[in-house]
């Protein structure tokens, strides 16, 4: 991959970049979010982005006057992702509704800025680019300072044929950036996508993942990194690898990076029903505080539908916002013990996948590549040909994500015995009764079935 | 998505090789309902050449080239882009690149509100059938095969 | 008071009311609260009501399209209460809009019909009228099978000088009417205003007022009662008056009769900010549900500013909704220890204040009357001539509701000590410093100071 | 509602008794504001005849008769009834049956949106002052009666 011809403009330089974003008077989104954790709130942000610029401009407006959100997003549609940048100017022209994000590229830095300038709220780009070094060129040319990725979880899920060895060096580019930032006094918070392919993805995958990007991130100088879980829809598990985020970020990075969990509102197939919707998003939300999430990025009641109208996203945002309702301290509660030993696995896990492509005499891009070549790293549901997906996860009887197949990954006897007691039982009594894909079909559909929605 | 019991389709009592081409519209990498469907439709006695992932049409016209065979193109589009990303397909139709029926499924317009326009508009693109369920699909292949054997026939026959 | 002069129309016979009511097609109030409390659902109600036929009728079906409640509410205006009917009927000619409610005598029961017709959900009249009789009767004409109120406590908060009497009486030909009604195969919904005056109201003081008209009301023929609790805002006191309900139903009402406990969501001084409100309206759903209530009534974030619009109310019902998530088993949860003490406190408290008026030779309603006039009963904030409002209320360091003075109620030594000791601390230590008047005033805005308002 | 520490409010160091008139309109029963406001008004030495929760304009008029010395009458209204509450009020104004200002506050139109024609409909029906903060009226109280005074000095002297 080359650098972007088509990204429009000449950008201004670092230097120029941070001295516009430290006096635009506003905060950082890592300011935003050491702010939320020090007070015990759940920062709450959106996704949203449309095509045209006045649009985008009238949407952040809208979200801020009416749900104040702690961030606002500018998620960027599918051709700049994958850095088509010929087809999103010609859809940009033609038809703006029909790009389904902001082509932060083709409208270029200086509208970034005049977003940034719009809101009070500082903005995150949320894309899903294996090669995002125009993109990120052009957002922290806009002032933005948060951007969401990384070289594993923006390659996998996003792209069939983009090699995890040049998506890595893609991402090591934007994280010294980030680095080269932080020296000229702006922390760059960088998100990092656990949530991979959103459907079925067993918490330890998206932990392990997560972590080794972390390790990438900040020995490329990042100071700021935000790990993103995605809600599976089990609370105990849920919360437990909320919980485990700390304990794996002092295990693995440096004490002087800021480091915050993040939930993903649920983010596999939502249910249909404008109200089913709304329960899910405030269990997530709850989650998020039960799990001691800095931020949590919503959904709305129309997930199901397709991309959400401004009313649809306030209103989940609002919705959302009552987890940080200072009345329900009575009322919330976890079985603790249940997380604690969750929580133990769940880390006894990730260690065991990590471990071996973080030990100490390797490159560690170079293991993850081989890593995901073996199989020994893998993701389930892979868009990219560069992991096998030879995991097959599954839920069992009370709804949380377990492996039914490890694949090839180097996950200890007794883990593997564990997940194979909760899905068929200690005697093997509980051996589901359906057909492989029917099984995993109802797995997918877990919260319409729940609710008894008709399938689609 | 619901299963239907897999059955072994023939047509005519002919039960030979039947091959679809399978994929994911240019710019969208949900693959989900894509794996979900291969494999049913291997389970329904189909050999699919699945695409996978953000296939451009000139991805699927190579497919072809390699598979003149194929009963139809299916491919699958989430993220609402289907429009532009089939933008190339009315001169991979009129070259015959692509000479077999193309079928299309998923979620065919960006926003919540779906764009009435969206079917026509594939249709002028080329597309020759929508379905909503992956589950009609083997009913749809059938169907779509048994029209163009009819074709072929009347094509062949003088009888105008 | 004597019947009405000014209802317009002659009215149908009750056995034709019946007849109309079991032709309607739709289920009774009192059969869609047994159903929920089966289904272990709350069941959701609006107050709503305008004074033009056709904005009640539009806003009945909005709130029902939208928001799909279980009840519907024809909330009466403030001159229809009072039986100032003429008054009624002018402002409905002249500025149908200045009225705070739907005017259903002017009206005429042919128009309760057509709503009742309207709607899928049942329809229950709430009001605060110390003599209902001719609403009553057009209520019934209309279909309508609930209705709210009793002698004592749509007279105290609603009316200056109607005698306790005259309104028992009142309220006893009602009553006595809902037994002819049942007779004739229609049970009609009596739900009792605990509310009372709203603010800072004691929890035995709701409770003690409701056992005495269920006693009344199941005397005179009565076959379902809704015992409505008001939120005072703190948790444990809350669930426990709630669960008490139905242990007073067992000591007190004939086993044949349906009690449901009801929570009508905060009565007293709302937030005005909108996420302040809707984290009260949460908070009071998720009461009902843990509380195990039948029926919640719910509020809006438009509260404190007056009268709600469509939009608001339907929010509102949608937001409590959510307390009926099946997503919520795992997480909520309340001190089933501390609610048990508290119930135990609740239930000795209102067995001290009702027993000596329902001792066995008495008649209870001339009890009863006499009783307020001694102050051996009482309520808080009377706007009647007929209570003392001797009680001081006062929230302990928690939050809950206790009697600062407890006036002439003939509470046991034990129960004024605790409700000392919780006030003032075991050694006094915690006497609060203010002046009486700001006390008060600060626990009177308890909801809007805990979010930090400004004083209004 | 805040509190101000009570003043003894004497006007030009005059003590006296100075005593009010306090209700809620006809049709209204909300009665906490009016409790504490008497309660407050009390505390800061005016004589208070509170008439409570639900007093029609007849009965705030018999409360003047036997109290003329009255520095206002005080209606409270949250119901959002006080225009038609107050109907007779301009007949009683007209008739000297209140002879002394009117003063109102509360809630003063139905709905959560305001009605930005309230006050002047209020002033139209012989209302002399819409007060919103309780607490400012003492202060108010005491402009009223200095207005009064400053009226009667000029109607006594002949000046112009
Ligand atoms: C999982 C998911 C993802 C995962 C995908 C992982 C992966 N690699 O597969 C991740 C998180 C990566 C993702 C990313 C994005 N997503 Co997405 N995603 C979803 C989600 C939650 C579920 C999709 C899914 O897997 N469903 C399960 C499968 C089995 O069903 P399905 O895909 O819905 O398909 C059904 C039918 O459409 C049909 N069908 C599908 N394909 C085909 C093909 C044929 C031939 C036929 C006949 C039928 C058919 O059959 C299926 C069963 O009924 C949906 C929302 C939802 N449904 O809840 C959004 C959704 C599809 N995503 C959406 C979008 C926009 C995106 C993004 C572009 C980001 C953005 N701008 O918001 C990016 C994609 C970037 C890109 N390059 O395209 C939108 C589409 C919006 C629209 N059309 O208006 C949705 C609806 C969410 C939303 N409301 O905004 N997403
Ligand atoms: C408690 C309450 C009740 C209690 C009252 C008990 C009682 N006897 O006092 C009960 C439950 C019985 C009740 C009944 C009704 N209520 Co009510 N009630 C309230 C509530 C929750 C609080 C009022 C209160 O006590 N506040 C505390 C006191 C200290 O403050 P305040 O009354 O708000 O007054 C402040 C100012 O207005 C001002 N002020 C008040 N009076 C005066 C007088 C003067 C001279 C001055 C200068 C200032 C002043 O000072 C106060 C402090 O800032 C309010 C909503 C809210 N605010 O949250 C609704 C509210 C006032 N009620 C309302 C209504 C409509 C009713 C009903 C008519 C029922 C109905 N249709 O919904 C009935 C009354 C029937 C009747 N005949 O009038 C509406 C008024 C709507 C409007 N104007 O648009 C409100 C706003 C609720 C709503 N959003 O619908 N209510």
């Amino acid at each position: 991959m080359s650098p972007s011809s088509a990204a429009p403009g000449v950008l201004p330089g670092l230097r120029e970049s941070a001295a516009y974003i430290t006096g635009l008077g506003k905060p950082t989104v890592a300011a935003v979010l050491a702010g939320a954790r020090d007070r015990g709130r759940v920062a709450l942000q959106p996704r949203c982005g449309v095509g045209g610029h006045a649009e985008m401009k009238a949407l952040l407006l809208a979200l801020e006057a009416a749900a104040a959100p702690d961030v606002l997003t500018l998620t960027i549609d599918s051709h700049t992702r994958l850095r088509r940048f010929d087809r999103a100017a010609r859809t940009l022209a033609a038809r703006p509704r029909d790009l389904n994000g902001y082509p932060l590229v083709n409208h270029g830095w200086r509208r970034g800025r005049e977003l940034n300038e719009a809101v009070g709220a500082p903005l995150e780009v949320r894309h899903g680019s294996p090669d995002p070094r125009a993109l990120f060129d052009v957002a922290v040319a806009g002032g933005i300072t948060s951007f969401e990725g990384g070289g594993i979880s923006y390659n996998l899920p996003y792209s069939k044929d983009v090699s995890l060895m040049s998506s890595l060096a893609a991402w090591e580019a934007v994280d010294r950036s980030c680095g080269a930032l932080a020296d000229l006094g702006v922390v760059v918070d960088r998100e990092l996508f656990g949530t991979l392919t959103a459907v079925l993805v067993p918490p330890s995958i998206s932990l392990a993942v997560s972590v080794l990007e972390a390790v990438l991130a900040t020995r490329a100088g990042v100071k700021c990194v935000s790990i993103a879980y995605p809600q599976g829809g089990h609370l105990i598990q849920d919360v437990a690898a909320l919980e485990a985020i700390p304990v794996l970020a002092r295990n693995h990075l440096p004490a002087e990076v800021q480091v915050h969990p993040v939930l993903h509102e649920f983010m596999g197939v939502f249910p249909r029903q404008r109200g089913h919707a709304e329960d899910l998003i405030l269990y997530g939300a709850l989650v998020a505080r039960l799990g001691g999430a800095s931020k949590l990025i919503t959904k709305t009641y129309e997930e199901a539908a397709g991309i959400p109208g401004t009313r649809a996203n306030i209103d989940g945002l609002r919705l959302a916002g009552r987890a940080n309702s200072p009345l329900l301290g009575g009322l919330l509660s976890v079985d603790r013990d249940r997380v604690r030993e969750e929580r133990g696995w769940i880390l006894a896990e990730v260690a065991e996948i990590v471990e071996p492509v973080l030990a100490r005499d390797r490159d560690p891009a170079a293991a993850i590549v081989e890593a995901f070549a073996r199989g020994t790293l893998d993701i389930p549901f892979s868009a990219s040909r560069f992991a096998r997906s030879a995991i097959v996860p599954k839920r069992d009887a009370e709804g949380a994500i377990r492996y039914l197949s490890a694949g090839a990954l180097p996950l200890s006897r007794a883990t593997l015995r564990r997940h194979h007691e909760l899905l068929y039982g200690r005697d093997g009594s509980g051996t589901p009764a359906g057909s492989p894909l029917a099984d995993l079909t109802r797995d997918i559909n877990y919260f319409p079935h729940l609710f008894g929605e008709e399938p689609m | 998505m619901t299963q239907t019991v897999a059955q072994p389709t023939g047509l005519d009592g002919t039960a030979g090789r039947r091959l679809v081409i399978l994929g994911v519209a240019a710019s969208d990498c949900h693959v989900v309902a894509n794996q979900l469907i291969a494999y049913a439709l291997r389970g329904q006695g189909f050999e699919v050449v699945n695409l996978g992932a953000c296939t451009p049409v000139e991805e699927f016209a190579r497919a072809y080239r390699t598979h003149p065979e194929a009963e139809a193109v299916l491919i699958g589009s989430l993220n609402g882009h289907v429009h532009e990303d089939l933008r190339d397909l009315p001169e991979a139709r009129r070259s015959g690149r692509i000479g077999c029926p193309v079928v299309v499924g998923g979620n065919l317009s960006v926003g919540s509100v779906k764009d009435p326009s969206s079917a026509s508009r594939l249709y002028d693109l080329g597309v020759d059938l929508i379905v909503e369920d992956p589950d009609d699909l083997p009913a749809v292949l059938d169907r779509l095969r048994e029209t163009r054997a009819e074709e072929a026939r009347l094509a062949r026959s003088p009888v105008s």
